[in-house]
C-alpha cells in the first residue's frame, strides 16, 4: 500500500514529528511504501540542518534524512510555511527538498492513505 | 482496487479539510485557508468543514489592525471563486458559542452533528490542521 | 500575599485553563483574558457561569484588541468584565505584584 | 461509507478532541489513542463513560509505546481497549479507508 | 519599596515554576525541568508546583525505548540533590486521574487546592511552560 | 518599573511572540523600562534572521530586532533551547545573543515584574 504522511510541527516541542517517523518506520517494515513526507506549519523546522540535540537524544532532522535516503521517501517542505518560518536553501538537510503546497494535495491524490501528525 | 481507480485516469477523491481551532490565536486556521486555495486547482471533490472553535475563524466583523496581525477572514469569501462549495458548519458549535449562520462572513451549510457524522465518513482524504 | 494578576491566553471551550485557574486564583486576584482566552468573555461561554460565580471575590478583564480581532465587539460580553487595551494591560501588571499565566 | 480510523493524541482532561470525535465518529469506525491521547484510555480518565458508552458501535485502541512511555502500563485501562504497536498503527491505518486526526 | 529589598544586597525572591502539561506529548515539562536545575544555583527561594495533566510527569515507571524519546523522569530525583524541596501536587489533580503519592517518583507534599491557593499567592516570579 | 519577558514560542504559529511584543511596546510607551526579553522553548525561533514573511504580514523578528535597538532591551535566546533548534550565530539576528538560562531566573531577580507568553 502507498502511504503519504503530513507532519504538522518541528521536532521537539511536539510529539508529531516522533510519532510519524516511528509509524514511517514501521510501515516499511510491514512492506508498505511511504512515498512522501510533507512538512507543513512548524513541520517545516524538522529539515533544520543546523538542528544539534544533545548527543543522548534523538537527532530527528537526521532521523528523517537518512529514512528518506534509505526508502526513496520524497521529503518535501512547504515553501510558504518555511519562507516565513526562515527555513531556506542554506539550512535544508540534504534528503528534503522545498516545494509548493500542491505537492501535498498530490500525496492525498497518489497514495492509497494519508496520515496526519500534528498538535 | 478503490472505486476510483475504476474511473481510468481522471481520479477524483473527496478531500475534506477539517478546522477546530480558532483563528489569530495560532496560525492553523490561516494555513489551512492556503491548503484549500491550493486544493481547488487540483479538480478534486473538495469540502471544508468548521466544528469547534474552528466555527469562530468564520465571525463577522474581525478587525485586526491593535493586534498587528493580518486579517485574513475576507479570504473565506474567495472559496466561492475558487468553486469551492462544499462548506459546513456544525450547528451544535455554532449554538454552543451563542452563534447563527447570520454572523458568519460567508454562506455555509449548517448541518447537525448527525448529519455530519456522515460527510464525514463518505471522505477518501480528511486533512486537519 | 501578592496581589496576583492571572493571565489566560486559550479557549475555554478547547481547554481547561480558565478552570485551573479559577479553582486555584486566590481572592481579591484579577484575572486578564487575552488571545484566544477572549472566548471565556462571551456570556454564552461554557464556563461564564463559573466566571460569574467568581466575581464576588476576583476582578476580571479582557483584551479588547484581541476581542476586536474575533468579531466579538458585537457579541454580548459577560457582565462586569472590564475592557482594557495594551496600556491597560500594562498597568495592571504594574498594579498587581505578580502575573502568573496558565498556559 | 468509507471506514474511517479515527486518530486522537490529546489528554482529554486538557483538549476537547476526544469528546469531538466521540460526537462525529460514525457508528463502525475505529479510535486509537496516541501520544498524550492515551490518557483517554485510563479508566479513571473523566471521558470514560463516553468512551464505554460507545463501545457498541466503535472500536477502541491505545498505541502501547505511547502508554508504557507515560508509566502508565500499571495503571487500569478501560475494558476492551485494545492495545497496539507502531506495527499495529500501521496495519489500522491499512485496514481502514480513511485516518483522520482530530488536532 | 518591596519587602526583600530591605534585605540589602543578598535579594531572595519566592520563585514558583507551574506544571500543568504532561510529558512526552510536548517538551514543556522537560524544558521547565531544565530551567528548575539551573535556577537551583541562584540561592532564590524555588518551588515548583505540578497541577492538571502536569502531575503525570511524577508518574512511576515511565519507559519510553518504544518512542525513542529520552526518559528523563529519573532527573527529577536530582530535585532534591539540588536543595529543591518545595515540591507541591495539588490533591484535586491526582485524583481525578486516580493516582496517589505512592504512584510518583519522588516524595512530594500533596496540597488541596485551597492550600494551593495560599502557596501560589505568596510568590513574588511565577513561570510557566 | 522594570519589566523583564519571556517569550515561549516562534513568531507566526502561536500569538504568543506578537502579544508579547505589543505588550512591550506599550510599557515603554508608559515609561516603563523593558530590560530584557527571553526567548526560551520555540521562541529561539524568534531570533532566526532567515525569516521572509509575506510582504503584507508583520516581521516578528525584525520588530524585536529595531525594538530592542531603539530602547535597549536585552534579548536573549537561550543556548540549550536554540542548540536542540538549529537556531546559532550564523542565522542569529542583530540585536539578539545566545546565552544561558541563568539569564531567565536573572530577569526574574532583578525585574519588578516577569511577564510570561506561551502556548
Amino acid at each position: 500500500m502507498k502511504i503519504g504522511i503530513l507532519v504538522n510541527e518541528g521536532p521537539f516541542t511536539h510529539q508529531a514529528s516522533d510519532s510519524a517517523y516511528r509509524f514511517a518506520e514501521a510501515a516499511i517494515v510491514r512492506g508498505h511504501e511511504v512515498s512522501r513526507v510533507f512538512f507543513y506549519n512548524d513541520g517545516v523546522f524538522n529539515a533544520n540542518k543546523l538542528s544539534e540535540p544533545q548527543t543522548d537524544d534523538r537527532n530527528l532532522v537526521q532521523l528523517w534524512s537518512e529514512l528518506g535516503k534509505a526508502n526513496g521517501i520524497d521529503l518535501v517542505v512547504c515553501i510558504a510555511a518555511a519562507l516565513r518560518r526562515g527555513i531556506k536553501e542554506e539550512v535544508l538537510k540534504d534528503g528534503f527538498r522545498i516545494s509548493g503546497l500542491g505537492q501535498l494535495v498530490e500525496a492525498g491524490i497518489e497514495n492509497d492513505r494519508l496520515v496526519v501528525f500534528g498538535d | 482496487m478503490e472505486p476510483w481507480e475504476e474511473e481510468g485516469p481522471e481520479v477524483v477523491k473527496r478531500f475534506m479539510y477539517v478546522n477546530r481551532k480558532a483563528p489569530y490565536g495560532t496560525i492553523y486556521a490561516l494555513e489551512c485557508l492556503e491548503v484549500v486555495l491550493i486544493a481547488a486547482a487540483f479538480d478534486q471533490d473538495v469540502s471544508v468543514v468548521f466544528v469547534d472553535d474552528g466555527v469562530c475563524q468564520l465571525k463577522k466583523n474581525q478587525d485586526t489592525a491593535a493586534i498587528g496581525m493580518k486579517n485574513f477572514s475576507n479570504t473565506y469569501r474567495a472559496l466561492d471563486d475558487y468553486d469551492v462549495e462544499k462548506i459546513y458548519v456544525e450547528k451544535e458549535s455554532l449554538e454552543e458559542r451563542g452563534l447563527s449562520a447570520e454572523d458568519l462572513i460567508i454562506p455555509v451549510e449548517v448541518v447537525a452533528a448527525g448529519n455530519l457524522r456522515e460527510i464525514m465518513a463518505q471522505q477518501d482524504v480528511v486533512i486537519s490542521s | 500575599m501578592s496581589k496576583m494578576l492571572h493571565l489566560i491566553n486559550k479557549s475555554p471551550f478547547d481547554r481547561n485553563n480558565l478552570d485551573s485557574c479559577l479553582r486555584l486564583a486566590a481572592a481579591g486576584s484579577s484575572v486578564l483574558l487575552i488571545e484566544d482566552g477572549v472566548y471565556g468573555a462571551m456570556s454564552k461561554a461554557s464556563s461564564a457561569g463559573a466566571v460569574s460565580k467568581r466575581m464576588e471575590d476576583l476582578t476580571f478583564y479582557v483584551l479588547g484588541p484581541d476581542v476586536s480581532a474575533r468579531g466579538l465587539d458585537d457579541t454580548p460580553l459577560i457582565d462586569g468584565i472590564n475592557v482594557v487595551d495594551y496600556g491597560g494591560f500594562v498597568d495592571l501588571v504594574a498594579e498587581h505584584d505578580v502575573a502568573q499565566s496558565w498556559l
